[in-house]
């Protein structure tokens, strides 16, 4: 199986096999893509959104593609598990503005949850269960001194969350855009922006590739690297073109482009960050030693060059 | 004609009432709305290439899966059901492996086949395999113990008695099972799409899903509705066809 | 008289020795095939060295730490009742339906194509659906079992019901058989092969979704556990469960096999008197 | 062809029609049968095999509707099976319920029928003795012969005391010394019970020794040769009866009228 | 009881006994029958029902194990179904396959032998000819009477031209004149092709009427009660055959004896 891993990488092609999740992420890449970023660093994307993103690791360690869009705690506990995959980029960052982010926990306009000390002891829909979401969401809360052991944590995929909240089947909801901003729209009012309120800034997204891959096309990784820093960078600068280019690049209603808020993007991977959520998925009891977050993150100068015959 | 007739009007009562229900106010129209609207929305995609592209990958994964699956099906029904040694040694790994959805073989199909049609095809044959596998068990068990000695006593081959006497049997019971295996069989291919992203439906399902596109998504899983319909009215010309013998079409004509 | 000696003289008393010799056949038989195939299991994921296929000797080792403490009330057994509420209503509404299209050919021409419809829709995508007439408790994932295991049976039981004998129901209208004795003994027992098969493909498409239906608004259960395994690349605890699974599958179809050969001792005698009754 | 239209008539066949399917592949099973039965009567009824006979009796049990023509009871039209019948159906092993053992197929009509449990429980006991086989009652049909088969069809029509009996060549699997016995009983039966019996054979002696009348079918397409009366004395037994000099004249009558049917047949085919 | 032993000895059954099930539920079908048969031979077995008749049959054909004894063909044993062999089985209906027509029906095991086309069309069309069938080659079997469906298995049987015939109760769904046809072209086959011929009947008349030898078998369980040598002329034919006063004495004989088989079971169940 992993003998199989890139063998089309060392033909001398500039193709770099990207899975990422549709949406806002993949937005992100193809937006670098138009731009020509990805081009100018010598690079030919081809990307494969593959849809829940389940199958992007799995579909890296057979070598059918070269790099993996992925949140954080998936590619760390992939790393921590054994897998041999490193995270070579930054993806996606909460923004600093506790106020303002692109998640947040919703809840009824009648749910008589009025702030987050509300939600201790309530039912919390996250999209998947052990994962960004509910780590975030009682970092958050724990930071804010609320108790969080009553809380009943429930799996339920972003799209049907509106509904379960509607009809009271959860109290409250962890969203991200688009469906914050519809969410809004119908009514449904914020009390919590749990990467923000967990940790400024906090790295929620990364890309992942094989140490093999790492090893035989190190360049590769590298030019893949920087041209990702460049489109954060350009977005970072130019937000407003990304969000003009959102309806062309993920046929987004334009006023929800419009209205709704954008990630944040750095340029390189926040260690800190990363060692916040180890620790947190280690006091959730999700794993049962401490991460050795350093040894994941493969930095350019950390990366062994090129292949070693 | 008849059936034809009030198969239509079946479907006629089930649209009115879809299209009745979210105007009750009994489920709010946001998530499930009229049937006229699904309809617009469909339209809509079907003006689209994308649209005939998915459907295209979809049904080309399904057949593809469904005809290797029938085929495999079928062929090891008949040897397994005929030797008596075979089938009680296979049984307990046929019981054991049935039961395993495709849906957690999922990782390993990715690894070894990406995320391409194959890693679909594979999860679609896994499943619909079973299904017409048991129904031709089930078919060869049915064989009139006369009919059997007949052919025995006139000393018919191997190959005659399979194809003269126990497939002709199995027939309805392998009709059965294809129909079951052709459902079983799209809904891997529409999941598979769904959850590792290979191209099709299923995959124009979860971008409607995550973009909240309700009308739309509605109108995409019709589509997958209408192909299983489709494939049992087919199903149903082809027993009408081979089956013209059975008891069950046979008093259909008579009387 | 002389049928008596007859009967007692054909009977040699078997001797515990060759009794106890067909139990091991039987059992040898039973066995054999998945013996060959978990040393070639074990053979090959030795060797293979890949993380998704990790080594059985691993996943052996990984079976008792993962499931007997406590994961087996936790999530086994709620699993286990949702499958057998599953399983019993499908059962039920499959039999109900098979028989009542079965033998009204206006009925069937008029649902079958609603009914092939819904049957086409995947649960995946049919259960976001359910979620908002269900809510997202018990009765969802209930329904999401019954949604998927209704058709096998209800398939097998038109067809059976539709393949008995025709001279069969003209004797029972001769004898003016009334209507519920008439499904009683003419028309459940003649469906009875076709609806037992229907119920063991029923059996495992409803385990199947049982893990399915956890795969949604779950917290725990069987197939809760798989996925938690697999999204926590977790392998060896995955495949623990995965052999679980198909041991619990294996489990209810031993049951299924007893309760069916009671329910059609008949149709296997007839099936094998005319072999010589002997096998 | 004698019409009786007696007031005490009971059954009555008039004009019948059968074709089997539609389009050029039709069989024209019965053209043109008319006759009628009194009360209590015992009509035979023989001809070629395939001349519509099974045919006649399930169009007049209700199983078949005729094409035209029509079948009334009591003068009231037959449109399904009517009370108080019972019928031996020619393909008797398939007529018997595989998943019951032999006395509870004799047994269910009777549960039916709403018989009170220590009656019934007399009247399968009697008519599977009557018929020889009260030692497998507990047997399965599949592990019967097939003679044996055919009798557990009669004993559930005989247990069921019904008002008309249909018999469709009941008695064609069975011995001839158990065959001369089977038909005592139905002569006792009915004897007995008063039933209207009409009985369909290949076997002319058969016919005559059973039957106060028999009705000759013709070969395809199927008319009435002759509705023979059996002028022989009420009582009758196995020995006397087949040695009396009008038993053989009637005997060598509708041997005639048979080879007639069967000729006609014949001369038919050669014709096409 | 006679045991042939003479060198053209082509079937032997020797001690046969078959014992259906096992346990408590036992059926002894077939206690002790020993007979020969030399090739060429016709042998018409009676026998009361349920005598095992049909499981003797069975076993001779290789399609079931004896529990003990055995049955050698050419002297050796038997253990399926030999070649050149065709059955007529009691269970007519069941024995032709309803998704093939007649003309099919017939025409499978003649392709099975390898026999070349345009021969097979003519087996065909003579065989169904011969059973007065020539007329619905294309209708399935489901379409016809019951005797018409018993014609197509003879026919069967007739076309496949065997070396070895055996049929259960072959005429006892036809009519007495097609009944009597049928008896004179098995008789002409056997004649013409020089084949061996088993034959179960309850007709006594027609077993004299065909046989070289008529085998009596006793009630359950089942020996031979007598070999009955038909000493009548080589040629026979239905009218002087049947009026011949030796023919009368054997079947008084035979039917003495099978009064004796009934009457013997009759009295151990009254024993009982
Ligand atoms: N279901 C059917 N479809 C078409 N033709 C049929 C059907 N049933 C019977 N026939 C035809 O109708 C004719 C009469 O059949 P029927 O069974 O009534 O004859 P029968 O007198 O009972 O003959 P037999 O003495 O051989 O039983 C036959 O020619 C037969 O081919
Ligand atoms: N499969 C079976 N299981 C148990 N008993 C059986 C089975 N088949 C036949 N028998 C019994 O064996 C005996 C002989 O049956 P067989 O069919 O050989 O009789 P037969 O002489 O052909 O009778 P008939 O003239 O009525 O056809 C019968 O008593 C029957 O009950
Ligand atoms: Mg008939
Ligand atoms: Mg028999």
């Amino acid at each position: 199986g992993v003998a199989a891993g890139g063998d089309s990488g060392t033909d001398g092609t500039n193709v770099v096999r990207v899975g990422e999740t549709d949406g806002m992420p993949a937005a992100f890449l193809r937006f670098g893509q138009e731009q020509g970023i990805f081009a100018d660093h010598g690079i030919q994307l081809e990307i494969d959104a593959s849809a829940g993103g389940a199958a992007a690791i799995p579909a890296l360690v057979g070598g059918n593609l070269d790099v993996a869009g992925s949140n954080v705690v998936s590619g760390m506990l992939a790393g921590h598990q054994g897998l041999p995959v490193r995270i070579i980029a930054p993806g996606t960052f909460a923004t600093d503005d506790p106020q303002r982010d692109f998640s947040a926990v919703l809840v009824s306009e009648d749910s008589g949850i009025e702030g987050p000390e509300d939600l201790a002891g309530a039912s919390i829909a996250v999209n998947t269960l052990q994962n960004i979401g509910d780590i975030s969401i009682v970092a958050a809360l724990e930071e804010q001194g609320v108790d969080t052991s009553d809380i009943q944590f429930t799996e339920i995929g972003f799209p049907q969350m509106l509904p379960a909240l509607h009809s009271g089947r959860v109290d409250a909801a962890w969203v991200i855009e688009p469906f914050l901003s519809i969410g809004a729209q119908q009514g449904l009012r914020p009390v919590l922006r749990p990467y923000t309120e967990a940790r400024e800034g906090l790295q929620v997204g990364c890309f992942l590739a094989t140490e093999e891959f790492l090893r035989e096309n190190g360049e590769k990784a590298e030019a893949f690297r920087a041209a990702i820093a460049d489109v954060a960078a350009f977005i970072t600068e130019h937000p407003e073109e990304f969000r003009a280019a959102l309806p062309e690049l993920e046929e987004m209603a334009p006023a929800l482009a419009e209205s709704m808020v954008l990630p944040a993007y750095h340029d390189r991977v926040d260690p800190e960050s990363l060692r916040f959520v180890a620790d947190r998925m280690l006091t959730s009891g999700f794993t049962d030693e401490e991460i050795d977050v350093d040894s994941l993150i493969a930095t350019p100068d950390a990366t062994p060059g090129r292949g070693d015959e | 004609m008849r059936n034809a007739l009030l198969g239509l009007a079946g479907v006629a009562a089930f649209l009115l009432l879809l299209e009745t229900v979210p105007h009750t106010g009994l489920v709010d129209d946001r998530y499930l709305p009229p049937f006229s609207e699904m309809a617009r929305a469909l339209g809509d995609s079907a003006g689209t290439a994308e649209f005939w592209q998915a459907l295209g990958d979809t049904l080309r994964t399904w057949g593809t899966g469904l005809a290797l699956a029938f085929a495999a099906g079928t062929a090891a029904g008949m040897v397994i059901g005929s030797v008596p040694a075979l089938r009680d040694a296979t049984a307990s790994t046929i019981e054991f492996l049935r039961p395993i959805p495709a849906v957690a073989l999922i990782p390993l199909a990715v690894l070894l086949y990406g995320t391409g049609m194959e890693a679909t095809l594979i999860l679609v044959v896994y499943s619909a395999f079973w299904q017409v596998l048991m129904q031709v068990l089930a078919g060869v068990a049915d064989v009139d113990p006369v009919a059997r000695d007949t052919a025995r006593s006139f000393r018919f081959r191997h190959r005659t008695r399979a194809l003269r006497l126990v497939w002709p049997t199995t027939l309805p019971y392998a009709v059965t099972g294809f129909r079951l295996a052709a459902s079983v069989a799209l809904i891997l291919t529409i999941t598979g799409e769904l959850i590792i992203g290979t191209p099709g439906l299923g995959r124009l399902i979860a971008v409607a899903q995550t973009s909240g596109a309700v009308a739309p998504l509605y109108g995409l899983v019709i589509v997958t509705g209408l192909l299983g319909v489709v494939v049992n009215l087919s199903a149903r010309l082809l027993e009408r066809r081979v089956l013209r013998w059975h008891p069950s079409v046979r008093q259909e004509t008579a009387r | 008289m002389t049928s008596l000696t007859a009967r007692t003289a054909v009977t040699p008393a078997r001797s515990l020795g060759s009794r106890l010799r067909h139990h091991g056949r039987r059992l040898a038989v039973l066995l054999g095939l998945p013996a060959v195939l978990a040393a070639l299991w074990w053979i090959v994921s030795e060797r293979a060295g890949n993380f998704f296929f990790p080594p059985l000797s691993e996943i052996l080792a990984e079976f008792g730490p993962t499931w007997f403490d406590g994961r087996l009330g936790h999530d086994l057994l709620p699993s286990l009742g949702r499958l057998a509420a599953g399983y019993a209503l499908a059962l039920l509404l499959g039999v109900a339906l098979g028989v009542l299209i079965g033998t009204r050919p206006a009925l069937r021409a008029f649902a079958e194509p609603v009914l092939e419809f819904f049957r086409a829709i995947p649960p995946p995508v049919m259960v976001p659906i359910l979620m908002l007439f269900l809510g997202i408790g018990t009765t969802m994932k209930v329904v999401v079992i019954v949604s998927g295991a209704v058709w096998p049976v209800l398939l097998n039981t038109v067809e059976g019901v539709r393949g008995i004998d025709g001279l069969l129901h003209d004797t029972a209208r001769v004898y003016r058989l009334r209507p519920l004795t008439r499904l009683r003994t003419v028309v459940l027992r003649g469906a009875s092969p076709g609806i037992v098969t229907g119920a063991r493909q029923a059996l495992s498409i409803a385990i199947v979704l049982m893990v399915i239906s956890e795969m949604f608004a779950a917290n725990n259960g069987l197939g809760f556990s798989i996925v938690q395994f697999q999204r926590g690349f977790a392998l060896p605890e995955m495949w623990t469960g995965i052999i679980l699974l198909g041991l619990v599958g294996l489990l209810l179809s031993l049951i299924f096999r007893a309760v069916e050969r009671a329910v059609l001792a008949w149709y296997r005698g007839q099936r094998q008197a005319q072999r010589g009754g002997s096998r | 062809m004698t019409t009786t239209t007696s007031t005490d008539e009971l059954l009555s066949v008039r004009g019948l029609r059968k074709v089997y399917g539609s389009g050029p592949g039709a069989t024209e099973a019965v053209r043109d049968l008319t006759f009628a039965t009194r009360a209590g009567e015992m009509v035979c009824i023989v001809g070629p095999s395939g001349a519509g006979k099974t045919t006649l009796l399930r169009c007049i049990a209700g199983l078949l509707p005729p094409t035209s023509g029509e079948v009334t009871l009591d003068r009231h039209p037959v449109s399904g099976p009517p009370e108080g019948m019972a019928v031996v159906f020619q393909d008797y092993a398939r007529s018997l319920f595989p998943w019951l053992t032999v006395a509870q197929n004799v047994d269910l009509p009777l549960r039916e029928k709403g018989v009170a449990r220590a009656e019934r429980r007399r009247l399968v006991a009697e008519s599977l003795d009557a018929v020889g086989l009260a030692d497998v009652p507990n047997s399965y049909p599949w592990q019967l012969s097939g003679g044996m088969q055919q009798r557990v069809a009669i004993a559930r029509a005989v247990a069921y005391e019904p008002r008309i009996l249909l018999m469709d060549e009941p008695f064609a699997a069975v011995d001839a010394q158990t065959r001369a016995d089977l038909e005592d009983l139905v002569r006792d039966l009915w004897h007995r019970l008063g039933i209207t019996l009409l009985f369909v054979t290949h076997d002319i002696d058969e016919a005559i020794y059973l039957g106060q009348r028999v009705l000759v079918l013709s070969a395809r397409p199927t008319v009435v040769l002759e509705d023979v009366t059996v002028d022989l004395p009420e009582t009758r037994d196995q020995l006397t009866t087949r040695n009396d000099p009008r038993f053989h004249a009637l005997r060598t009558h509708v041997h005639g009228l048979v080879q007639q049917a069967k000729r006609g047949e014949a001369a038919r085919r050669a014709a096409a």
